[in-house]
């Protein structure tokens, strides 16, 4: 049932529902090699479950997600990982009681095997990824600091350059600036825009503030639907969107 | 009436409530806007005892409730609406506003609760599980007003709720003030909504209060530039 | 080398631990303990063996295992049915109905030796045996219960009845298990008197060098991704399952390491107590085997071993003295391990330790991951009243508004 | 079996069952107890035995102690014995709780082990005090004997009380479940702990009341006990493993779900006992519980586990 398309990520005609509720309703959406898709909308429009669904952690009623073209509905969390998706929950998943640089070395894609895992050595080849790694989210210097002693800020990067260490084709994003401060905030929009460079990414976020340094295409969801899609200024302008956000 | 004294929150290391401060008094409505992850659910959970929190001052009529338990501060005269409701979603309806009696004494369900909402009257053998999203937030107010509270918080009521819903509830809250004359705080992010409800309005941004107006005077564009997309 | 130090022996800190635990077992206790007394030792090595196992299992892998007896008993039947078979030769057994089988099915009327008992004949099958039945054993319990995500309180529990089945079973089945009395009279392993004290004396330090050789094992198991794997698991498993490892596999792994080296335990005690019996299958044993583990440090895999002879000790010498006090001992250790002492003795050694002058001059720090290591919850309250979140689909976030 | 009648069979049947009937009543009040905390608090009480054993020695006591003071008093002290036992073993149960179960309710693999703890000091209790040896009280008349429906059929008079007394306290249990405030609270805590508190639930009480109404309830258990054996320190201990598994077979915090797992395990048990023998018997009922629960893990009376 899955069509052969030119996108990363196609998305059709997904369903899912709790108890007869629809978290996500037919829903319909695309996602380009190397784009960056901020997904917006009430709470309850079903941000949070699309990126469960994509990422195996809630299986859908009905629908396809197709992944490079290959179906994605059906496989276990970690093989659509290995498949080449990455994602960041909202509140700072990491191990607290790893250094940042075991949080980044458990991270790297290789010795994913039970006995893989083993026998991994550290190789030159890893130390230099993490220190790349650590560098981007701004960690370089906290490479031997206990994960749990970072800033709220600092957790929500850690987790960040983890997904990086995996060098995923498509990377989720759920609130990356949740809880952070206004200057940590900044620089999470110049850590997003460095980082999509050359893979896509999917943010769920709320501080428009933020969505406008780095958005170009914005997707409006609105219970379980999509309201409106497009760049900032059409969906600003969308008067169903206004109506959601502001009132009746 | 209700007031608040510099009151702190952190997660963790970062704050996330910056020593905001505010009153409000008997039969007022304070509507506090702001869009999400700016801390209004924060703000709550912490005036309810569920978060810690940190402030000089948190009384009800001169009673000081900073420091105490969620159940000693809803003794005290605070209700909570949450965001996202949290029905009892196992329990029937009636059992769900039977756990508010705890703390009012009363022996039944008074019969304006079922006056204000009869269509929780209709349903009040189902399992709350089954009501649609507008009954749950019905249900849920219900719930905390059998507490007989002197405040009553609520998180978003309009929050994934269906136009016509909203519209009765923006009612009920009006009723109830006539009836009770009870403070009532909202948060919200429906400017339309706050606009039929609230005497006076509160912006938060990232934990702080930025800005406030009464409802006569209500700088419509200041607050839609925090609001809208 | 480097490699061997560094992971083998846990860099200095490690080294330096398992050296004096070395000298400890291979020098001080064979120069200063009596024949009778070291053999004793030597038994109580052999529970350090499941001790060992549990802090792989328990400390690293957050499963708690109410069952390591179960393969403790496994390793342990299996030495005994070898050498009861070589002791049940037809020469010395002539005076039975049925010559040539071992003497407690004679009693039960057996009249020829079962068929599961065939293979113990030879030596090089029991040697297999001991590793592959156990661990075959944890893979059909760990595959159906991880593949299922089903841990913390229920699988304590279910191990606990599979220990129990495996109890009432020896038990009921007398006569091709020998019964509540467990297999008895072993006398030889290939024609090797192992009662005489030199045999004794040797096996002990089998049994010890087999001991530090298990230790450094699992300590290469730690020190590799995959001990960081299970520490990570331990704290937030879904985020390891994001990041593209199967979860399960890890904790069937883990599982069936820690079988087989409370196996080879079981195997060495048949070996120097000359007996095996049901009373170190059951709930109880398992539990102890727990408790040897808590005491001694749950994350630390030498502080369980002294944590083993600790108990031991205290319970052999009080059981001489004060018998009806013992359980009361044990019973407020297991609370008070618990509630004040979770890391046991590794945690208070590594928290009074660098008080010491001279210690700190050897220039040890801590170890690490004892140190760190926060004894996470397995389960919390939260997930057991998951509704949390009844209608809304976003979950609530602390963080958040 | 072909030794036997199709009467005799039957009538073996009927009493083998009706045994199966009172290891069913011992079960299911120990089960009720240890269900109900264990939905409640997530947390297994390794020492649930022990205050079973509690209670038949509360009963044991006042059996001496009446006789010793008040012979004439011997037909009615067992119905005080048993809500005795009840209030000996709840408020031990809470204090319990209060002492040592409540800084632990996020280690719940902890808090089995300080309970295993707290069962062995326990059982040397009973035996420094009580000795050893078994005892039993000694029964009330009315309590012997047995009736006699047909010639060849004996249903002894202790277990069908037994079973009168687990059925008014499983009714009582459902009632101060179902239709009491109290229950409401139980309930809403289970479900939502932080909610509760936010709509006036004070819930560590209700944490604190519920462990001890458990172990009260396992106290009567005990009380129960005594009429159909006799106790000794470790007599709690033998029930403990098979009552984790009617609860965990009944699937947690379903009342319906630990009676019918208790009903299902102690019948399956009692009439496989007559068949082969009774330790072959546990071992299959508790093999078969295992591979249900291996493809069920849920339980096989609950509905469905959130993910």
């Amino acid at each position: 049932m899955t069509t052969t398309t030119d996108f990363l990520l196609a998305i059709e005609d997904l369903t899912v529902s709790f108890d007869g509720f629809k978290a996500v309703d037919s829903l319909t959406m695309y996602i380009d090699k190397n784009e960056l898709r901020v997904v917006i909308g009430p709470n309850g429009a079903g941000k949070t479950t699309l990126l469960d669904l994509i990422c195996g952690k809630t299986k859908s009623s009905s629908g396809s997600i197709s992944f490079k073209n290959k179906e994605m509905t059906k496989m276990a969390e970690h093989e659509i990982v290995r498949a080449g998706i990455g994602r960041k929950f909202q509140t700072p998943s990491i191990y607290e009681n790893l250094t940042v640089y075991q949080n980044l070395e458990v991270s790297y894609p290789e010795g994913r095997g039970v006995f893989g895992s083993l026998f991994f050595q550290t190789t030159d080849e890893v130390i230099k990824r993490v220190n790349e790694v650590a560098k981007e989210i701004q960690l370089e210097n906290f490479l031997d600091t206990e994960a749990a002693i970072l800033s709220h800020g600092q957790k929500q990067w850690l987790e960040i350059g983890m997904l990086l260490m995996q060098d995923p084709e498509l990377l989720m994003l759920d609130e990356p600036v949740a809880g952070m401060s206004a200057k940590e905030r900044d620089e999470t929009a110049e850590l997003l825009n460095r980082i999509c460079e050359n893979r896509s990414v999917i943010v769920i976020e709320h501080d428009m503030e933020f969505v406008k340094k780095i958005a170009r295409k914005v997707t409006v969801l609105h219970q379980g639907k999509i309201l409106a899609e497009g760049t900032m200024e059409k969906v600003q302008a969308d008067e169903k969107v206004i109506e959601v956000y502001l009132g009746h | 009436m209700f007031e608040v004294e510099n009151l702190q929150v952190s997660y963790g290391q970062s704050q996330v409530i910056h020593d905001i401060s505010f009153k409000v008094d008997k039969n007022e409505t304070l509507a506090i806007m702001g869009r999400n992850g700016m801390g209004k659910t924060t703000l709550f959970k912490s005036l309810m005892g569920i978060l810690p929190s940190q402030a000089d001052k948190v009384s009800i009529e001169g009673v000081s409730v900073g420091g105490m338990e969620s159940h000693q501060r809803v003794a005290n005269g605070i209700a909570y609406v949450p965001q996202g409701r949290m029905i009892f979603s196992n329990l029937t309806v009636q059992e769900n506003i039977e756990t508010g009696l705890q703390v009012s004494k009363m022996k039944s369900i008074p019969d304006e609760i079922f006056a204000l909402f009869p269509v929780l009257h209709d349903m009040r053998h189902r399992k709350g599980g089954n009501l649609s999203g507008g009954q749950q937030q019905q249900l849920a107010i219900a719930r905390a007003l059998v507490t007989n509270p002197k405040v009553l918080l609520l998180d978003e009521p309009t929050e994934g709720i269906q136009p016509s819903i909203i519209k009765d509830i923006a009612k009920v809250l009006n009723e109830i003030r006539k009836m009770r004359e009870i403070t009532i705080i909202v948060s919200e992010q429906v400017l339309s909504f706050t606009m039929e409800i609230a005497d006076r309005i509160i912006v938060i941004e990232k934990g702080k209060f930025i800005h406030e107006d009464m409802r006569a005077d209500v700088d419509a564009a200041m607050i839609k530039k925090y609001l809208t997309v | 080398m480097n490699f061997v130090y560094e992971r083998f022996l846990g860099g200095k800190n490690g080294a330096v631990a398992i050296a004096i635990l070395a000298i400890l077992i291979l020098v001080i206790f064979p120069l200063f303990l009596d024949a009778f007394r070291l053999n004793l030792v030597g038994k109580y090595l052999t529970f350090a063996f499941a001790a060992v196992s549990l802090v792989l299992l328990w400390g690293y892998g957050g499963i708690l295992s109410l069952g390591q007896g179960v393969f403790f008993g496994l390793g342990g039947y299996a030495m005994a049915m070898f050498l009861k078979l070589e002791a049940s030769d037809p020469e010395s057994t002539k005076i039975q109905t049925t010559p040539g089988i071992p003497d407690f099915m004679d009693w039960n009327q057996l009249y020829e030796l079962p068929w599961f008992w065939i293979p113990f004949e030879s030596f090089t099958f029991t040697l297999l045996a001991i590793i592959l039945v156990p661990s075959i054993f944890a893979f059909i319990i760990g595959y159906s219960m991880f593949k299922r995500r089903v841990g913390g309180v229920y699988f304590a529990i279910i191990t606990q009845v599979i220990a129990v089945i495996l109890t009432v079973l020896i038990v009921g089945q007398q006569g091709y298990t020998g019964g509540i009395n467990g297999i008895t009279d072993l006398k030889t392993l290939n024609g090797w008197d192992i009662r005489t004290d030199s045999a004794k004396l040797t096996l002990y330090f089998i049994n010890a060098l087999l001991l530090l050789g298990v230790i450094m094992l699992s300590k290469f198991i730690l020190t590799s991704k995959f001990g960081q794997l299970l520490l990570a698991m331990k704290d937030k498993e879904d985020r390891v399952r994001f990041s593209g490892y199967d979860v399960s596999n890890f904790k069937i792994f883990v599982f069936c390491v820690s079988a087989v080296i409370a196996a080879i335990g079981g195997a060495m005690f048949t070996l120097q107590v000359g007996f095996m019996s049901p009373s170190f299958v059951g709930i109880v044993p398992s539990i102890e085997m727990v408790i040897f583990a808590a005491v001694g440090g749950r994350m630390s895999l030498i502080g369980v071993v002294y944590g083993t002879l600790l108990v031991n000790f205290g319970k052999t010498g009080f059981s001489e003295t004060f018998p009806e006090l013992w359980l009361f001992l044990m019973g407020g250790l297991f609370i008070a391990v618990v509630m004040f002492f979770p890391n046991g003795l590794a945690g208070i050694w590594n928290k009074y330790a660098p008080k010491f002058k001279f210690i700190r001059r050897m220039n040890l720090t801590p170890d690490k991951a004892v140190l760190d290591a926060q004894i996470a919850p397995a389960v919390s309250i939260a997930e057991v009243t998951s509704d949390l979140v009844s209608t809304s689909d976003e979950k609530p976030e602390g963080a958040k508004s | 079996m072909g030794d036997f009648s199709l009467q005799e069979l039957t009538s073996i049947l009927a009493m083998q069952g009706f045994v199966g009937i009172s290891l069913f009543s011992v079960l299911l009040l120990m089960a009720l107890g240890l269900a109900i905390i264990f939905g409640q608090m997530g947390v297994i009480n390794m020492a649930h035995g022990e205050f079973m054993a509690m209670g038949a020695y509360t009963t044991y006591l006042l059996s001496v102690m009446t006789q010793t003071y008040f012979p004439e008093l011997m037909n009615y002290y067992f119905l005080v014995a048993i809500v005795a036992s009840f209030i000996v073993a709840g408020a031990f149960g809470y204090l319990t709780e209060y002492v040592l179960i409540r800084h632990l309710y996020k280690r719940p693999l902890d808090t089995l082990l300080a309970t295993w703890g707290l069962s062995l000091i326990m059982q040397q209790s009973f035996r420094s005090y009580f000795g050893a040896r078994e005892v039993s009280p000694t029964l009330p008349d009315w309590l012997m004997g047995s009736w006699m429906p047909t010639d060849s059929i004996f249903i002894p008079i202790n277990g069908m009380f037994v079973l009168g007394l687990t059925g008014f306290v499983t009714l009582g249990v459902f009632l101060l479940m179902y239709r009491s405030a109290w229950g409401l609270n139980v309930r809403a805590t289970t479900q939502n702990r932080v909610m509760s508190g936010a709509v006036g639930i004070n819930t560590k009480r209700v944490d604190r009341l519920t462990f001890a109404l458990g172990c009260g309830i396992a106290g009567i258990a005990g009380a129960a006990f005594t009429t159909i054996a006799s106790t000794g320190p470790t007599s709690g201990s033998l029930y403990i493993v098979d009552t984790f598994m009617v609860v965990v077979f009944g699937g947690a915090a379903s009342l319906f779900g630990t009676i019918a797992s208790a009903f299902t395990i102690a019948q399956a048990q009692s009439i496989l006992e007559f068949f082969i023998s009774s330790s072959m018997a546990k071992v299959l009922t508790l093999l078969t519980l295992i591979v249900i629960l291996m493809i069920r893990p849920e339980g096989l009376f609950s509905s469905k586990v959130r993910k």
